[in-house]
């Protein structure tokens, strides 16, 4: 079976969705891989060392999704669907419920369109959690960004010339994206007040060396089965208003990362609220591909508000391409693997994990929360 | 010889025997200890006796049963599998009372002792006598001659009280008339006693038994000291007798019981299972150890693997983690720290936190770098870490984490796993683990327990 | 007395995994009856007090060689893994 | 006496010379303190903070160097000097032998003008001594940069997508920007080596977690008696480059901080050496205000080089304007207020630090390098 | 009074003062200590006599000498000043050792002893005479009624082995002959012995020869226990022989001496300074703690200012110092960390390292915070920090840190200062700090200390 | 013998800061003496005898009860910082 990997459609977009380490293992499990030549120069991974790895690379003239059993992605490009071969596969973050129209075509096209944010997060998919692993990178990136951006000190310092007092981290959504944060601004030394609507998140920002903001929110207002957060609304959001309205002013940096899966993020930053930071602060916008948690957030952008710098950027997993590729990588390959018999892809739908992140197949789009919104779009 | 002589190789020996005890508290000079008391005794020995003193059918007697004792007490000792240990402590124990007895009985028969001569004589007939009956008792359930649960019968309490009222009795009938029928009525009498205070008592208590006797013949041989006039009998006696009880208080308490609660609670009904030993959820025995414990466990270790866990976070453990694996590494232990790929609740987890209490990086090692090393490693340590850990996830298709690699702790030659309880973590599955039978747990938070871990391995 | 103090003070404080070998010197020590026994066998009069008298020497003998090989084994167990100190 | 506080030259110079805090100590010592108009808007000083601190802020239009005593700046600008007060004084970083003409004027203009780069690193002085305060800011921001920059994580991360080495940091000179970029990389979770020609840092080195390259230079060679590094030159200056050289492509990330006084710094990371690095690499060259230890940088800019990135910015103190500011601020107050007498500024050629500083006083060059060099230009 | 009610006494006595010394171990229990040993004291005191037997001309004169010792014994100790304490006991001590020479003295004037009785009587004069004597020399010296320094004479060591050669010879004629002027003149050449033996030793030797003595006297009882056939006496004696000398020892250890140097010294002319004492590069006396004592200072202390500099940093000690912060903070001590702005080689170095270890930024102080409130602190624990400590820079304007601001911990009660050596700092020069009455140093690389420290505490 | 064993074993950890009350404690403590000069100024004869006995008695007397209040006040150095344990 021939795996394609085309290089992103994205134009700054520097991932790839295979490097040289998932090739060998791949090569192992006896597919044929195709590599776009310089997909990976993005990722510091050159053609030679795919070639090495056991890759074919093809010029960009040549046929490669067209021919391909297997396509990988990350980021998902609507236009690649026309070339892909009848009845083949695609895997990457396909962003269904953004891509109504494109996921018709995969079904029209009997294509089976494995969704990375779909792998259901239980203990065996770990290894396959593309969306823990892209947060994990942003949740770093974005204290890091931060740092660079503010014009202040992330540690104390007690010097000759007086004494720097520590910057004040607040984190808005201690998810997986939420707790590396934490730990990398409590790294570089800031002192770290973490903010969650579910209360279960405590003793986690607390074992990172954080303060968790406590307000008194019980499990069941704030959670779903899944540990995933529910969307809190009138008196509750109003209340949650409040007490973050309390602390942003007092902070030089907010990394907000609060998401709701298929909602818009949660507004939680107030325009008000902006204009009580001191100048030079810095809010990094982790939610802005849910719309952002701050109503000022323009998603992909750095905008300076009142001396208030705003970073609403999408690409900071694609900042890390090296390593944010390598993670992806390994997901993907895990993935693959777990379904491979014998050489080839063996999709069962018994399986859990594969029929979870499973969008379009055997003609149908099986992922009912995209075929409800597809009827729906089609009705109205 | 000289009795000033012999006195002074009689108070070496009660100093050998004091400081063997006292290098006894420690695993590393505990060997020097035994070595060091066996010597004390040799010494008391050789200086016991004037040979140019004694008749010759004395002295082949003597050196007779010396010899059978000595060759037959070397061979069953040497013979005697690692596991049948604890029989044979009860029955050399139950040897030694039977001398006191039969020591005290040709005293007797000697006559002519005063008052107190002969009360010190009863008593040590009747304590020795206890605990030689008793000792075999215990040798018999041990070595499953006879079942090694409780006996109990209606009436044993009536038959008890009975059998201490006519020790009593026989006791000051023996004082009072130096009769002989009474004498030996009286031995009889405490022999039944000696089996009645055993019989009802069994399984985990019995190690606490066999010390109680073993402080009752040390009480015996000192009381047969006082017959004698016998420094070395006197103190050697008394020293045992005290550190016995001492050491069968310790035990209970180990235990989590009173000394009253193991002799008398199967009498009265309420025996309890061993305090130390919980069963796990997923069946099999917990087996709970102490730091103190544990420190010897290290003491003896070649490589110890430490495995951290969500736990070691939430307790902040980071810090006296690396202070234990600093201790080790001085003692010449081989330490790595086996990092398992989802441990803690976000990626990265152990290695932010390892990393601020300055863990060198080549330390660590991922799942799949330290897999095939755990089966050689003397103790994988696990501290707080629990469903990464469990064995569930190899086989058992139901459980939640079926599928995921987990790290074979299980595969060491000892697991220690420092938690606070039997609770689940994240997946909220129990651990058989915890119930494998080279597993031990180190109950209590981690930043604490761990700390007394360390303070213990300065004390040994 | 003093030994019953003398007692107290060096026990109070052993790790619990030492009580068995600790339980089995001391065992061996109370086998220190067997200076008792020799004496009363060395003036022993008469096949009866004899025979007694060996029986009490073979007890005590027993108790003192067994007691002190048996802990010598069980302390052999914590020693046999000698390494390098650093 | 007036003291005035103008708004920097420089376009993308964010610092200023004096804050709210230090305008308080100084009218506490009997000064009349103006402060140009959004001067330190820059460092989020604003005019309303600077009139609660005791400055008087004058706009625009009206004069302000023209009537003060003493003038404050950070950085020169030689064009002030036509309008400062004659007899008057000035203090900042002056870089004297960079403007030798701009000294000749202040000298004409009997002006007594102290450079804050020249004073002496005594331990009385530590409190006055800016250029520590400014390496420890750009030390600090040179790793947060780089983390910034590189498509990679610092820390060493071991995941269920795999595991994530280290970042692998190489520190060129561990003066005091080199030590804080020791400390801030560390703190990050990077596996740190260190190489200095003073064989003295090691011990600093490895206090700080760090690794010391050693390459068994003697301290004679290497050290003035300042404690400062000599020149290397010949023989040892090739042993040294094949050192640096062997470590180099090794690294992911290089920050070079290697200063010699007086001097062009030295060229430690050649073409070739950058040519070895793994593409993403970054080099951050703190030197390049002395010209560059990579012959590869341009002093100011940001530049490319086959994949890696080698920054040569000269604003990293001034992208912390906060709290550099506040440190130079602090820096100054010291100097100022150890000179100060009843109220006015005494200059006491007696005094070690005043005397060291002094660039031009009594209508002469006083600071023998200056006055040297600046004869050696006329006569050519 | 039955014999055996007096013997059970004794031993009980002897049993307390056992449990005494251990309890003196530790400072917490110390007290305690002293006073189950004088409670001891009284028994054995109220038991010794039958009061019925005794004429009144002697019950009177008991009932005076002991009113009288009693009341003086009281009010001198009760009266005398801290810091002559020294000299108190080197007379109590003396008085002692009288006590056993006078009792051996009436013994001796009973006559019709054996010849064991005679040569332990001999003995204990001997003894008791030496101990008595050196003591009152000691005494002497310390009240300064007679200069401190050594003594020493030419002709002094032939003078010495004369004596020891009479002091031989008299015993010898006195066990043979028990001739009164024999005996008086053994007992005058004993008491010259003892000034000999005292006179060349002086300043910081002193109380080791007192200890010494005090071991003597102990002896001496311990004899006259013998001639007396007394338990109390015999056991008492043995104790406080053995544990003087022990004592004794480890003080000479603890100045890194030896008791042949501390007693022969002068004599040899050798005579070394106390190991203890080296005079700071500035003037002053450096005292030395060991990790022991330092804790005993702690575990008096209500405030703690840890103030770290490049040492702490070398040594890589920060995460140790949390430790034994936190393990304050569990007794109640008030614990702060003193930043000065250039501690360690770079800006914020010590930042760095405290917040690695994880110390929370509350309790950081920089030097205008913490300076006002150094004088009302019981400790400052300087570790690694040397410049930024030193007061030269207050006013001695040809140092070249003069005018750098300092942290003021001279003003702390008590100044420990943990560094490895008397090297100086940075700058390269002496600190006179070190030299100061209420510093002491703690000699050792700050880790390996700072560790030790803690299991100082953990012990106390 | 024991008792010169005991007091080895009793004194051999003892911190530094504590040698001066120890050795005052057992300066006290070898008062006992008191008990020697209690026995024979009770059975002495005649004056010499009884002074003799009467300068023992004083002397040990002060010995006992100056060296145990010395200790105590020694002692209470330590103990004097009382703070409440958290
Ligand atoms: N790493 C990730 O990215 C990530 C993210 C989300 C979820 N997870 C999941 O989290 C789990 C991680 O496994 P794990 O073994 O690290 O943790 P775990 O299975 O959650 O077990 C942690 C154990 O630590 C013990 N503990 C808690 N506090 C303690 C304290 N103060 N002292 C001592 N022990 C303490 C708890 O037992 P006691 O209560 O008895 O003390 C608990 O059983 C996996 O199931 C993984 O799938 C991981
Ligand atoms: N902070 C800055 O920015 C900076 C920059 C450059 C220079 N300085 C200067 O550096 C000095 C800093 O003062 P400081 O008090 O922190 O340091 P310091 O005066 O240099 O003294 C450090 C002391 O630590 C001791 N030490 C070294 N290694 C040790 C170890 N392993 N264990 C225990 N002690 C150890 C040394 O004494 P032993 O050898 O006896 O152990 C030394 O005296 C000042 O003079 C300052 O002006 C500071
Ligand atoms: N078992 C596994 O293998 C596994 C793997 C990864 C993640 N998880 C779990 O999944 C859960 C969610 O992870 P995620 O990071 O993808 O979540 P996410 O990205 O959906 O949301 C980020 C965080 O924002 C919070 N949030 C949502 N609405 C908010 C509001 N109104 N105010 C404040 N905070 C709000 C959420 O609680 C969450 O913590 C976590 O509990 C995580 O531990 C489990
Ligand atoms: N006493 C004080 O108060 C005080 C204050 C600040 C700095 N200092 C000292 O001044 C000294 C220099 O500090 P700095 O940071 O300003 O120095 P710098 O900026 O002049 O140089 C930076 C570093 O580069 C190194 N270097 C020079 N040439 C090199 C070469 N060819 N190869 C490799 N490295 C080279 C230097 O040794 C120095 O460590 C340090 O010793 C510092 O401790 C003292």
């Amino acid at each position: 079976m021939v795996i394609a990997v085309p290089r992103e459609a994205g134009v700054d977009e520097k991932r790839v969705a295979l490097t040289n380490d998932g090739v060998k293992v791949l090569v192992g499990e006896g597919y044929d891989i195709l590599v776009r030549s310089e997909a990976g120069y993005g990722a510091a991974v050159g053609n030679t060392t795919y070639e090495q790895a056991g890759a074919r690379v093809v010029a960009e003239a040549e046929p490669l999704v067209e021919v391909a059993d297997l396509t990988l992605c990350v980021e998902f490009d609507p236009a690649v669907v026309a070339k892909l071969k009848r009845g083949s596969a695609l895997m990457g973050f396909l962003n269904p419920l953004g891509n109504l129209e494109a996921m018709g075509e995969l079904a029209a096209k009997d294509i089976s369109a494995f969704s990375m944010e779909l792998v259901p997060r239980i203990s065996r998919a770990q290894a396959m959690d593309a969306l823990s692993s892209m947060s994990t990178v942003a949740g770093y990136k974005s204290v890091v960004l931060a740092a660079a951006q503010i014009p202040k000190f992330f540690p104390m310092l007690m010097t000759a010339a007086g004494s720097i007092p520590p910057a004040r981290v607040l984190i808005i959504g201690a998810g997986v994206a939420g707790l590396q944060a934490i730990a990398t601004a409590r790294r570089l030394g800031a002192v770290v007040e973490a903010f969650d609507v579910r209360p279960s998140v405590k003793e986690q920002v607390e074992s990172l060396g954080g303060k968790f903001v406590d307000w008194g929110l019980s499990a069941e207002e704030a959670e779903d089965s899944g540990g995933y957060a529910k969307e809190v609304a009138g008196d509750t959001h109003s209340r949650e208003l409040k007490v973050i309205g309390e602390r942003v002013p007092k902070c030089d940096v907010v990394i907000a990362t609060a998401l709701i899966p298929g909602k818009r993020a949660p507004i939680l930053i107030t325009e008000e609220m902006v204009r009580g930071m001191v100048r030079g602060s810095v809010i990094v916008d982790l939610a802005a591909v849910g719309g952002g948690n701050c109503e000022l957030t323009k998603p992909g952008e750095v905008i300076d508000f009142h001396g208030v710098t705003i970073i609403g950027s999408l690409d900071l997993a694609s900042s890390m391409s090296v390593h944010s590729s390598r993670m992806y990588s390994k997901n993907i390959t895990a993935f693959v693997k777990s379904m491979t018999k014998d050489g080839v892809l063996n999709i069962d739908l018994e399986d859990e994990v594969v029929a979870g992140s499973l969008v379009t197949h055997g003609g149908r789009i099986v992922h009912a929360p995209t075929r409800i919104a597809l009827e729906q779009g089609e009705t109205s | 010889m000289i009795d000033a002589w012999r006195g002074a190789v009689y108070v070496g020996t009660a100093i050998l025997f004091i400081v063997a005890l006292k290098l006894m508290n420690s695993p590393k000079t505990a060997r020097l200890g035994n070595l060091l008391a066996a010597l004390g005794m040799t010494g008391a020995v050789g200086v016991t006796l004037d040979y140019e003193l004694i008749e010759p059918v004395n002295l082949i007697a003597i050196i007779f049963a010396c010899a059978v004792g000595a060759i037959v007490g070397f061979f069953m000792a040497k013979r005697v599998q690692m596991t049948a240990m604890p029989q044979m402590v009860a029955l050399f124990n139950g040897l030694g009372g039977g001398a006191v007895a039969l020591v005290a009985l040709i005293e007797f028969m000697h006559g002519g002792a005063n008052m107190g001569a002969l009360i010190t004589t009863a008593l040590s007939t009747v304590v020795g006598a206890i605990s030689f009956s008793g000792s075999m008792i215990a040798f018999a359930k041990l070595q499953e001659l006879m079942p090694g649960k409780p006996v109990v019968f209606p009436g044993l309490k009536v038959l008890n009280l009975l059998l201490l009222g006519g020790m009593a009795a026989l006791t000051v009938l023996v004082v009072g008339t130096e009769m002989m029928p009474a004498y030996l009525a009286l031995l009889a009498v405490s022999t039944v006693v000696g089996i009645m205070f055993v019989l009802p008592i069994g399984g985990a208590d019995m190690p606490v038994v066999i010390s109680l006797l073993n402080s009752l013949t040390g009480v015996a041989a000192g009381l047969a000291g006082f017959i004698l006039a016998n420094t070395a009998l006197l103190i050697g006696g008394g020293l045992v007798g005290a550190s016995g009880l001492i050491l069968t208080l310790q035990m209970c308490k180990a235990m989590n019981r009173s000394l009253e609660n193991v002799v008398f609670g199967a009498l009265s009904g309420k025996a309890g299972e061993s305090g130390t030993s919980i069963s796990s959820g997923t069946g099999g025995t917990v087996r709970s150890y102490s730091p103190e414990d544990a420190a010897i466990v290290f003491a003896g270790a070649d490589s110890v693997a430490i495995v951290p866990g969500y736990g070691m976070a939430v307790a902040q453990a980071q810090h006296v983690v690396k202070e234990l694996a600093d201790r080790l590494q001085a003692m010449g232990v081989d330490v790595k720290y086996a990092i398992h790929p989802v441990a803690g609740r976000m990626p990265g987890h152990m290695n932010v936190l390892l990393a601020e209490a300055d863990v060198p990086y080549d330390q660590l090692y991922d799942l799949e770098d330290i897999n095939p090393q755990l089966p050689e490693t003397d103790v994988a340590l696990i501290i707080g870490a629990n469903d990464v850990t469990n064995p569930a996830a190899r086989y058992d298709k139901g459980s939640p984490i079926y599928g995921m690699p987990i790290l074979d702790v299980d595969k060491a030659k000892t697991c220690m796993v420092c938690k606070r309880s039997m609770n689940p973590g994240y997946a909220g599955i129990d651990n058989e683990l915890y119930g494998l039978p080279n597993t031990v747990m180190l109950f209590g938070d981690a930043k604490a327990t761990i700390t007394k871990l360390i303070q213990a391995l300065n004390d040994l | 007395m003093l030994a019953v103090f003398v007692g107290v003070e060096v026990i109070s404080k052993v790790p619990p995994t030492l009580h068995t070998p600790l339980m089995s010197a001391t065992n061996a020590i109370h086998g220190v009856i067997i200076v008792g026994a020799l004496i009363v066998l060395a003036k022993a009069h008469g096949p009866i007090e004899i025979a007694i008298g060996i029986g009490a020497v073979i007890f005590a003998m027993l108790n003192v060689v067994g007691g002190f090989v048996v802990t010598d084994r069980m302390l052999e167990m914590f020693s046999t893994k000698k390494r390098p100190k650093k």
